[in-house]
């Protein structure tokens, strides 16, 4: 069911794609170091309590 | 203050040379610029207030790098923290030094340059007048960028890329006094403007510098 | 009182407990918001009669170019926090926020760049908004680049307290000599003005087209909000971290 | 003349002394030992007003602390006598002519700073100190590169700094020939659980 | 060599922050410009092809400064002097860490500025192709430069002075290269050119730094 | 392994020392001494080949001397680790893990450089001289900065490499219990008026 775009969906699809990929990369970073970081602390306080 | 504004030109002579290197950096842009965009006598003119302008610029830019660097890394910025000079007198000076070594001697030569880019005659009496203004704020916010990064190694590039921004309102002004300057335009607007810069960066920014340097010395 | 008790959320600790709770909701609404509002805009409103199709741009374009200016605004308040009451969050916060906020920066450049080639006929034009835009940019990079550059975390909080200060009183500046120094293409503020929401301007931007943006920019307001939490608290996670494997290291 | 209370002291963050309490009398010298990298620097830089203290604190006059460290401040392109004018004009001091003879400069006035040897440097930056005009010296390591005979020659400046109502407070490795308290830093180490910088504290 | 390069490369991304800031210096050169020159379009797009070289040229000035300085100062240089690796491999391996770190980033976002100035369309491929290929040229001039230099304190403006010149005549054939190619004229002579420029450069310059540091080193 | 013969050496085109001649054998260790400014610096950069004799020569296999001096090239942001492997690498040693046992750098390895103490910066730049591998080590005031008890371990490791066939040659103010020869270099102070560099000789 795509909206018919016309002349400008070249322009409209592009901005939609480069928007979403910009968006989604700035979450896949995010959430990767977030997720490094809470084990590297885990880790860390495991560590701790054993030593 | 007097002390450390006079050892600082004083070693500006004799290391750097003084007022010739920011000259000769300005004459190069100067030159570059025809060679880059090629010698049509008509375009050259109508660009040249502006890239005197940012010649200007780039040749206070590239002077202020070591402007804290190298009191920092021989430690004379520790030994004058803990003299009876405050920092915001440091800052002060250090900026004084920078424009009298590098702003003043760009101002006087520019009518020179000028001459070599084309410039409207109508032209000169501005661009000379907007650089008198307008290159104290280049020094005072340099000043401060340059004691930002005092601490970083390789800190060059940093400083140009924080500094540059803080440039920008200056640079437009200048610019468009020099501009409308030359057109027979009144430049009245940008002229105050540009002053306003000029005295809000020397009133408020040492403090600003000289807070961020006692960040850096911790 | 009220107040102090805001305060105590900028322990670390006392944040961590309140945004394990709140984090999730605040994601899942933001994805509702932006889900609802792009689709809504991208498949179901009409073209233009001018813009044609170009106009669901909007969408992505007005969102991501008012975030990146409030996410400044943001990181000004959080770092003047710091300064005076230094509070630890406040200044991760702040660091938190830099790289969302360039994104929204790039997004807003981009769709804006890609929009205006069929509309003014060039990607890009010296436009004051754009050009102040783009020293917005630089201002984030910037910042961003201190934040890197500095080794000690107190240190870096301070610097990029006073660059954030002192860079916004020149942005500032910059966005007026801007406007001075060339008069644009780009469209005034319609949205936003209360004429364009009652309907009855010149510019309004028509309601069929209105109740989707806003929706799309509750969408992105809380996006920025979730995305800035969720990296607060890596930074807190790294600062603990940092501490903890320093004071391993004394004993 | 200085009085330092239940001082901590850190360095990126982490805390390397705790509860430093010492006095320095009038006409007394106190002699800072210490393993590499137990904190000596750190403390004179904290006392110095460099940085700040953890906690506890530094009682003295004001602007009454002369600091000396291994770096020198020299300008290598100024000659030695600019150099030192410079600090006389800082410290708003008339007493140059007696810290080029004290340090024995005379013959070196007029050389650039760049031309001198190692020892030569750090006779000049030492004579710094009698150009403050001030009565507390810290000095951190103040003896390094210098020759035996120099050595001694220092200790005689310290001595008479001593007698004119001054006070020093001196890390050092090697021997000085001071009569002076000495005071080991490393009975002050930090223990580790007490004490990190105010913004790493928040996060444990 | 490696060893060195890598280190280099590593110290770059670790303080400098790497690729980024040679590349934000490029852009801010290409965002003051029409500040200075004023926002018409059409003017900037004839300057645009001149502005995009001077620009990858000034921030590779920029960034040469402290390429052997630092090594200098903490004494690095005198133990490399005395260490299996011949000087000439020192100075090739600098020049392509410079490169690699500030040239190649130009090239790759010199399309992205390109549109921010203008420039005509035919003209990219131009712009990267004569940027791709001049580039080293100027990353191993720079390396020289930075060798006469090295033990002067505040050298940063000495050392524009001093390379500027040398940079002229790449910059002269870089820039025909880029123009022609915007306006749609054979390219080949300048583009043969200055791939001579730069493979003189590579061959011998490292030679002539190995011989100046040597020097500089006494 | 290493002999000088007549030497004359210069700064700044002045000749500081001349008719320098002495002998370094296998598993000895000479110690250079003489007050501050006497020019062994100056003598240890020309031994090393870091500038030109201004008369006499300098014979030893090639390729076989490590130097040490004041700065001890070590990069603030590189870690202690990176700073070291990069000498290894440079030198294709395989000894780091020997080095680092030496100089009991094990617990700093993965700290940034900028953060050491005066003391524990020397210890990486002593480290340098076991990844080199070679035989004839060329120090200037290798102990300054040193505690006691490490100034002991660098003389056991300066031991060792003499026991494994190096030679040493070194220049300081201070004990370092070792046992060798001592050279004063006062007696070869140049007597100023034969010796000029070439190119101010040809003015006379
Ligand atoms: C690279 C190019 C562009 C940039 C950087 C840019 C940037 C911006 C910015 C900063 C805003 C202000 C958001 C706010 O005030 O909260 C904005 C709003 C807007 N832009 Fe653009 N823009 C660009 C191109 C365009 C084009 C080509 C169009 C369409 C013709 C357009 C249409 C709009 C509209 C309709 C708004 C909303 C106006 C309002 O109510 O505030 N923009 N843009
Ligand atoms: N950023 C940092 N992170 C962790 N530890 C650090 C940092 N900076 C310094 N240190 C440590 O702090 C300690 C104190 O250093 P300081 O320079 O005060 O020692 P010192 O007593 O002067 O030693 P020396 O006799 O070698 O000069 C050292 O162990 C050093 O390694
Ligand atoms: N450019 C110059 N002109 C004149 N004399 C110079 C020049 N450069 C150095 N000298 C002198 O040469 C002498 C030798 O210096 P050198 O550094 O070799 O001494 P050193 O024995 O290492 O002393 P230290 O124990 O202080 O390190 C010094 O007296 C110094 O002042
Ligand atoms: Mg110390
Ligand atoms: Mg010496």
């Amino acid at each position: 069911m795509m909206p018919e775009l016309g002349k400008y969906a070249g322009e409209v699809l592009s901005s939609y794609a480069a928007s979403l990929v910009l968006l989604a990369g700035l979450v896949v970073v995010s959430l990767r170091a977030s997720r490094k970081a809470k084990m590297a602390l885990e880790a860390l306080e495991k560590g701790r309590q054993d030593g | 203050m007097i002390a450390l504004l006079m050892r600082d030109l004083k070693l500006a002579f004799r290391a750097g040379g003084g007022f010739g290197l920011g000259l000769a950096f300005f004459l190069i842009v100067v030159v570059l610029v025809p060679f880059g965009v090629g010698p049509q006598t008509a375009l050259l003119s109508r660009i040249a207030a502006g890239i005197l302008w940012v010649g200007a610029l780039l040749a206070c830019l590239l002077s202020l790098d070591r402007l804290f660097a190298l009191d920092w890394e021989d430690g004379s910025l520790d030994l004058l923290a803990t003299s009876p000079l405050p920092l915001e007198a440091v800052a002060v000076s250090k900026a004084l030094a920078h424009w009298l070594t590098t702003g003043l001697p760009l101002v006087v030569a520019s009518p020179v340059f000028g001459l070599l880019l084309g410039l409207p005659e109508a032209g000169y009496i501005f661009v000379v007048l907007s650089l008198l203004i307008g290159t104290p704020a280049l020094s005072f916010i340099g000043a401060f960028g340059a004691a930002l990064t005092v601490g970083i190694k390789r800190g060059g590039l940093l400083l140009s890329l924080l500094v540059l921004p803080l440039y920008v309102p200056t640079l437009i002004f200048g610019a468009e006094v020099a501009r409308r300057g030359s057109e027979g335009l009144a430049v009245q607007t940008p002229l105050l403007l540009l002053a306003g810069i000029t005295f809000g960066s020397m009133a408020l920014l040492p403090f600003a510098s000289a807070l961020v340097l006692r960040v850096n010395l911790r | 009182m009220r107040l102090n008790a805001l305060w105590e959320y900028a322990n670390p600790v006392k944040f961590m407990r309140l945004t394990d709770r709140v984090l999730p909701v605040v994601s899942m609404l933001a994805l509702a918001a932006m889900v609802v509002g792009l689709v809504w805009g991208f498949f179901f409103t009409p073209d233009d009669f001018r813009q044609g199709s170009t106009v669901k741009i909007i969408y992505l374009h007005v969102p991501s170019a008012m975030m990146a200016i409030s996410a400044w605004f943001m990181m000004l308040v959080t770092s003047l926090i710091w300064l005076i009451r230094r509070h630890h969050v406040s200044a991760l916060a702040a660091k938190a926020a830099a790289p969302v906020g360039a994104v929204m920066t790039i997004i807003g450049l981009v769709t804006g760049a890609i929009w205006g080639q069929p509309m003014w006929g060039t990607w890009w034009a010296w436009d004051p908004r754009l050009t102040s835009f783009l020293i917005l940019f630089l201002f984030y990079l910037g910042y961003i680049a201190l934040w890197e550059a500095v080794e000690d975390g107190d240190t870096a909080a301070d610097l990029t307290s006073a660059l954030c200060l002192v860079g916004s009183v020149f942005a500032f500046l910059s966005r007026y000599a801007v406007n001075f120094w060339n008069q644009g293409l780009h469209q005034g503020a319609s949205v936003l003005r209360a004429g364009a929401l009652a309907g009855d301007t010149e510019e309004r931007v028509s309601n069929v087209f209105a109740v989707p943006l806003f929706i799309s920019m509750a969408g992105f307001v809380l996006f920025f909000i979730a995305l800035v939490l969720l990296r607060t608290r890596t930074e807190i996670r790294l600062r603990r971290a940092k501490a903890l494997i320093a004071r391993e290291r004394l004993s | 003349m200085l009085k330092v209370t239940d001082l901590a002291v850190a360095r990126g963050g982490i805390a390397v002394l705790e509860g430093v309490t010492f006095e320095v009398a009038k006409g007394q010298a106190v002699i800072l030992r210490g393993d590499n990298g137990s904190g000596k620097t750190t403390l004179l830089r904290t006392i110095a007003g460099l940085q700040e203290p953890l906690a506890g604190q530094v009682d003295c006059a004001p602007d009454s602390i002369a600091y000396a460290a291994h770096l020198d401040g020299i300008k290598a392109n100024l000659t030695v006598e600019e150099n030192l004018k410079f600090w006389a004009d800082v410290f708003q001091s008339d007493q140059m002519s007696k810290a080029v003879e004290a340090f024995d400069l005379g013959g070196l006035l007029q050389r650039p700073a760049n031309t001198l040897s190692a020892g030569q440097k750090r006779r000049l930056g030492l004579s710094r100190l009698l150009v403050t005009g001030r009565d507390i010296w810290v000095l951190d390591e103040p003896t390094v590169s210098l020759d035996a005979f120099t050595v001694k020659a220092f200790a005689e400046i310290v001595k008479a700094h001593l007698a004119g109502g001054g006070c020093a407070l001196i890390a050092t490795h090697v021997d000085l020939g001071l009569v002076g308290d000495t005071l080991d830093v490393m009975q002050f180490h930090a223990k580790g659980d007490s004490t990190l910088s105010s913004f790493d504290e928040g996060f444990l």
